[in-house]
């Protein structure tokens, strides 16, 4: 199978890594559009290590990678270059970002429902991380990020129990837990 | 006359053997690691670096001081259950390897340690192997806050004391469970699927009354500290949670007071200040707790997979359960595992009920006794051993006294239990956990609520 | 049973196939049972047996009459007494030979406390198949030592005794022997008291046989079971009384059975064992008083024994159900065709029909209940 | 207690904090990147344990031990529940059909065409756009870390809170939590036996 993938062009790939990368830069200039803080103009040594993370992955999949792989070394490459050189509170956050997008990514792929499930609940998981660190850092007198933290992990449990149900009612109904086959309505 | 009297008697000689070869190399490594070798550090007119040095050993002596006890434990409590349900059983037990049978698990250890280790052809063998881990480390990490408890606060274990005392140990009582689960799913066997399952829904419907009946307890001491809760408790049998989490602590102070030749009335209309109502609200409170520790016992046994909970390795029916695939080191893990959660439910009984360390006799009574000069000469006898090498620390001694004399009468409990009853069935104990205990776990809860507030007891 | 398969099923959930056994530690032996589960409950239940054939007809037309009445102790291990009083019976109907009076008291003493032993020792396995591991079923274990003690001095075996033989039976015991007898049914009853004052009412014990595995009396006729498990259904089928034979008419003994009309449930059965092992106490206190004097051998034991052409049959009530043996003989000193009839065998086949609905935890209880033996299954 | 501060004291140490930081962090990442990947599910339950398992590290070495501890218990015995529905649910026999899911082959062998390709590229594309507008935003803003330590006892103040300043959210968490057990229970509760006419075998 992945000798197929092999077989497709570097160069489409390079051309896809150049789309995105113009996606993305935009997206920035459109977020930074107006405002005067110091790090969209000035330090674009974060953009670069996104673009040299970026090109490398999909050059690393046109060579035939596995994509957990690239995925997993990319993603810590960023982090760990990304937040070296921050002070404490961003590399929480940066983390809680990562595991945020990692958890969507997953929702977004997923066909599996149960494996969505895993996935909403990571991303709620990485907001907690972001409430406590707020919580340590911000507001260490009375933790206020803990307190939604609790909140958080209790829709979290309600989330979970109502969507283990759902599932089960679906596959009791479809006798599947494949997500492109929920398209209907009625069953 | 007792007809099977010698047999006991060999019980007992084994308990005392044994008892002393677990906690003499358990005292030489903590008091070597975490006494002695800071004390040379110091002498010698240390650096910062050293001081660090010596600093780590302390803080390293608790963890090291489990890491020894807990393997010689585990060949201990297996031989003691043997021997005691042979007792029960009208049968001999083991009684070869060793004086008197005296070190079969020692041999049982080596032959385990050595036997072939073997991952099943199917299985997931990352978390076929990571499973025994998974088991085991949570019993090392979650005795941790209980060491404190028990060694009555000594400076070298308050380390281990932790704000969240009691929640600790349930957080790390319930990892267990996973490791059920990723064992029976990775074995690539039926019956080790089966088992895993059931396990689960067990953990799951037996954790609600033993957390509920240990958050009672801790309302009633109001606070999750165990160090703090067994502090409450100190000062004589009247004292102990088990007795309505001192709703009797009235009594014992009239009772001093009445010895003293004073009016106890007061003292009675302080701890009780509600008349009629505050004595019935203690006899429910003292009611409550005898219920909560039903509650947790029940709920600790199943949490531990034993009889008559033992479904996850229903052995005629599952085979084994879980461990039927595991042979060797792994399934060595689990069999230490098992015995080790067997002693820590004991411990957290002692503390949460039966006062930790405290001596069951309260403080009028031992001043009636001559026992002060008895102290004051062994003190001064010992001087050398205990405030120049630091080799004794009186209090911390008898409070580990006490606490295995109690510990060990819980595990006695616990196999005299698994002597004498039957397996439930799977649905039979699900009922029985989701119609019975949990309800009644919630009404105690109820009830110790609105009783506490009529007497003047731990919490205030 | 219809209804039961067909029982609403809410989540289409996979059926899983198991086998259980023949290692499996709770199958008494070498069963195999393939189980059809949905989740945990019985969907079908087949037991797959000859695991532990041996051919015992085959070698009883292989061997010489008093060579095979050595061996045949083993077809069923633990009432070795009824089968080799089976097939000495079935021999003397053959040769219409007149047993001893003596000889045959002492048959129904020995086979009787043959009886009490296996009992005992069903009611040991049998709570270590509910899971009490490691706790009463030693206590049942503890009198069978002594009933196999008292075996071993009249026969110098403890389980294979070849003792009972065509014409008579083996020796004659010791007078101290009828004592150690009368003591033992002296003290006996008292201890079938302590076993079920921990037993009977347990709540976790009743809880695991109440109900379960209904053995209704027409499913129990149409498959031929006998034994405990067909009187705890409702039908007092007991050849001691009702086709009497050696000397059981005259001795006053009753027949329990447990006139329940949905059939009898694991914990009937199990109840209707411990009544048995108390009137067995009696029938051999009565046959300790009643015993005669007199010579305990009809026939001449010779290895080149032979009995004469002609066909034979005998049925008797073991602790597992009527027993029967068939012999033709062509009058050599081999026998010309052996057929058992074993009770096991027909009382396993119900087991099956027993299982469905059940969940996996109770196919033990209701398995060890029927009380099978497997080498009396596979002969 | 005051060991524990001592420890405590180590552990704040900006060294070593750091490192345990990253360790714990990138341990995380990896296992969380595992979940996503994972062919198996099951599998991937158990990894997120794992995740789950370094979180709470986190929340520790952010000394948020309650909060730890919860994060422990809670998801123990909640995710082992995932993994069970999905082991009720995973039938071993179709297992092959969704195990591909991660891999960009189309259906019939050919190479992929561009768009295909793209649309493979999506849901990459989906969680590095949330993560860079995520990151663009903690960016952009400059946080003012107040000097002061979280005391090591905060249960107390977390219970305090929960039952006096925010008693009306944790009552409506706890009728949410009802709310969702009754409606999981209904939604997953076995439906009413249709009655099933029984023909053919008569007895």
């Amino acid at each position: 199978m992945s000798l197929q993938v092999q077989k497709n062009p570097i160069m489409v790939n390079v051309a896809y890594a150049g789309i995105l990368f113009v996606c993305v830069c935009g997206f920035l200039g459109l977020l930074s559009n107006g405002k005067t803080t110091d790090w969209a103009m000035t330090n674009f040594l974060d953009l670069w290590i996104f673009a040299v993370a970026i090109v490398g992955g999909v050059v690393a999949i046109s060579m035939g990678a596995r994509s957990p792989f690239i995925i997993a070394s990319g993603a810590v490459g960023i982090f760990v270059a990304l937040t070296a050189t921050q002070d404490t509170l961003v590399r929480y956050l940066s983390l809680s970002a990562l595991l945020f997008a990692i958890g969507m990514y997953g929702m977004v792929k997923s066909r599996n429902a149960v494996r969505v499930l895993m996935s909403i609940e990571l991303m709620l998981n990485a907001v907690n991380i972001n409430l406590i660190a707020f919580a340590k850092f911000i507001d260490p007198a009375e933790v206020k990020g803990q307190l939604f933290a609790i909140f958080i992990l209790t829709v979290a449990a309600a989330e979970a129990a109502v969507g283990l149900a759902i599932v089960l009612s679906v596959y009791r109904n479809t006798s599947t837990v494949d997500m492109n086959k929920f398209d209907l309505l009625k069953w | 006359m007792i007809p099977n009297a010698p047999e006991i008697g060999k019980l007992a000689f084994i308990i005392a053997f044994w008892i002393c070869a677990i906690f003499l190399p358990v005292w030489a490594v903590s008091w070597a690691v975490g006494v002695f070798l800071p004390m040379i550090i110091e002498g010698q007119n240390p650096g910062p670096e050293l001081a660090l040095v010596a600093d780590i050993l302390r803080t390293a002596t608790p963890i090291l001081s489990v890491l020894v006890f807990i393997p010689l434990n585990a060949m201990f409590m297996v031989l003691y259950e043997r021997r005691a349900l042979a007792l029960f059983t009208v049968r001999m037990g083991p009684n070869r390897v060793g004086p008197d049978g005296l070190l079969q698990t020692a041999a049982d250890a080596v032959k385990l340690l050595l036997k072939e280790d073997i991952t099943p052809r199917g299985a997931d063998a990352v978390i076929f192997t990571l499973a025994p881990i998974v088991f085991f480390a949570p019993s090392i990490i979650g005795i941790l806050p209980i060491l404190a408890a028990i060694t009555n606060n000594h400076p070298l274990f308050a380390i281990t004391n932790l704000p969240t005392g009691i929640f600790f140990v349930l957080a790390s009582a319930s990892i267990p469970l996973v490791a059920l689960v990723m064992a029976g799913w990775s074995s690539n066997n039926k019956y080790s699927l089966v088992g895993g399952l059931r396990a689960a829904a067990q953990a799951i419907s037996y954790e609600i009354p033993l957390v509920l009946s240990l958050v009672t307890v801790c309302l009633m001491a109001g606070t999750l500290d165990v160090v703090k809760i067994a502090q409450q408790q100190d000062g004589g049998f009247l004292n102990w949670n088990i007795l309505g989490g001192g709703a009797l602590r009235g009594l014992d102070a009239a009772i001093a007071t009445a010895l003293k030749n004073q009016d106890w009335a007061p003292v009675i209309q302080a701890f009780y200040p509600y008349g009629a109502a505050s004595f019935v609200a203690a006899i429910v409170l003292i009611f409550c707790s005898h219920i909560l520790l039903g509650l947790y016992l029940t709920g600790a046994c199943a949490e531990i997979n034993r009889i008559p909970f033992d479904l996850p390795e229903a052995e005629s029916e599952l085979v084994s359960g879980y461990n039927t695939e595991y042979s060797g080191m792994k399934f060595a893990i689990f069999f230490l595992a098992e015995f080790t959660n067997l002693f820590i439910v004991s411990c957290i009984a002692t503390v949460m009920f039966f006062g930790g360390g405290d001596n069951p006799f309260p403080q009028w009574f031992l001043d009636q006794l001559p026992l002060a000069g008895i102290q004051a000469g062994l003190g001064s006898a010992l001087s050398f051993l205990i405030n120049d090498m630091r080799l004794v620390d009186p209090d911390t001694f008898w409070a580990a006294i006490w606490v295995i004399i109690k510990v060990y009468s819980l595990v006695f409990f616990a196999i005299l239990i698994r002597g004498t009853l039957p397996r439930f069935r799977i649905d039979q104990l699900m009922d029985f956990g989701w119609k019975r205990l949990v309800p009644l776990s919630l009404i105690a809860f109820l009830l110790v609520v609105f009783a506490r507030v009529l007497v003047v007891s731990h919490g205030y | 049973m219809v209804s039961d398969i067909t029982a609403s099923k809410p989540l289409k959930t996979e059926d899983m196939i198991i086998n259980m056994g023949p290692q499996h530690p709770a199958t008494h032996g070498v069963l195999r049972m393939v189980l059809t589960l949905d989740g945990e409950r019985v969907r079908h239940a087949e037991a797959v047996i000859g695991h532990l054939h041996r051919a015992q007809e085959w070698q009883g037309q292989n061997r010489t009459w008093f060579q095979y009445q050595a061996l045949i102790d083993r077809v069923d291990y633990l009432s070795g007494m009824f089968t080799s009083w089976a097939m000495s019976r079935a021999a003397e109907n053959l040769e219409d030979l007149v047993v001893p009076e003596r000889a045959e008291w002492l048959r129904v003493m020995v086979s009787e406390m043959n009886r009490i032993s296996s009992h005992l020792l069903w009611l040991g396995t049998y709570l270590i198949d509910l899971g009490a591991m490691f706790g009463f079923p030693f206590y049942p274990f503890r009198e069978r030592e002594k009933l196999l003690d008292l075996f071993e001095e009249i026969a110098g075996q403890r389980m294979m005794f070849n003792y009972i033989r065509i014409g008579g039976v083996q020796r004659d015991p010791k007078p101290e022997w009828f004592s150690r007898v009368r003591a033992f049914c002296k003290e006996f009853p008292d201890r079938v008291t302590e076993y079920e004052s921990i037993v009977t009412d347990n709540p976790i014990f009743l809880k695991r046989t109440k109900g379960i595995g209904i053995l209704p009396l027409d499913l129990a006729m149409d498959f031929g079971v006998t034994g405990p498990t067909l009187r705890a259904s409702g039908n007092p089928l007991d050849l001691r009384k009702t086709s009497p034979y050696s000397v059981y008419p005259k001795i006053d003994f009753q027949v329990h059975t447990l006139d329940k009309p949905e059939g009898g449930d694991t914990w009937d059965r199990y109840i209707l064992r411990i009544r048995e092992m108390r009137e067995s106490t009696r029938i051999i206190e009565q046959c300790l008083d009643m015993i005669t004097e007199g010579p305990i051998m009809g026939k001449k034991q010779i290895a080149g024994m032979r009995v004469k052409a002609g066909e034979g049959f005998s049925a008797i009530e073991s602790p597992r159900g009527i027993l029967g043996c068939y012999i033709i003989s062509d009058g050599s000193d081999k026998a010309y065709r052996f057929r058992w009839r074993n009770p096991s065998f027909c009382n396993l086949a119900v087991v099956g029909e027993l299982l469905i609905g059940h969940p996996i935890a109770d196919i033990m209880a209701i398995f060890g209940s029927v009380d099978v033996i497997l080498p009396d299954v596979d002969r | 207690m005051e060991q524990y501060m001592m420890l405590h004291d180590y552990v704040s140490n900006a060294a070593a904090e750091t490192a345990l930081f990253y360790l714990i962090s990138i341990f995380a990442i990896i296992m969380s990147v595992g979940v996503i990947s994972d062919r198996n599910v099951i599998r991937s339950g158990f990894i997120l344990i794992g995740v789950f398992g370094a979180i709470s590290g986190l929340f520790l070495l952010l000394q948020a031990q309650f909060l730890a501890l919860a994060q422990v218990m809670i998801y123990a015995v909640g995710i082992t529940l995932v993994v069970v529905i999905a082991l009720m649910l995973t039938n071993p026999r179709s297992e092959k059909d969704t195990s591909y899911e991660n891999e960009p082959v189309s259906k019939d062998g050919s190479p992929i065409s561009p768009f295909q390709r793209l649309r493979l590229i999506g849901p990459a594309f989906v969680g590095i756009l949330s993560f860079f507008t995520i990151y663009t935003a903690i960016r952009s803003e400059s946080w003012i870390a107040s000097g002061e330590q979280v005391s090591p006892d905060n249960v107390r103040v977390l219970g305090t809170a929960l039952t006096t300043t925010y008693s009306l959210p944790f009552e409506f968490a706890s009728v949410l939590l009802l709310a969702a057990l009754i409606g999981a229970i209904m939604l997953a509760k076995a439906e009413r036996p249709t009655p099933v006419i029984e023909i053919g075998i008569d007895e």
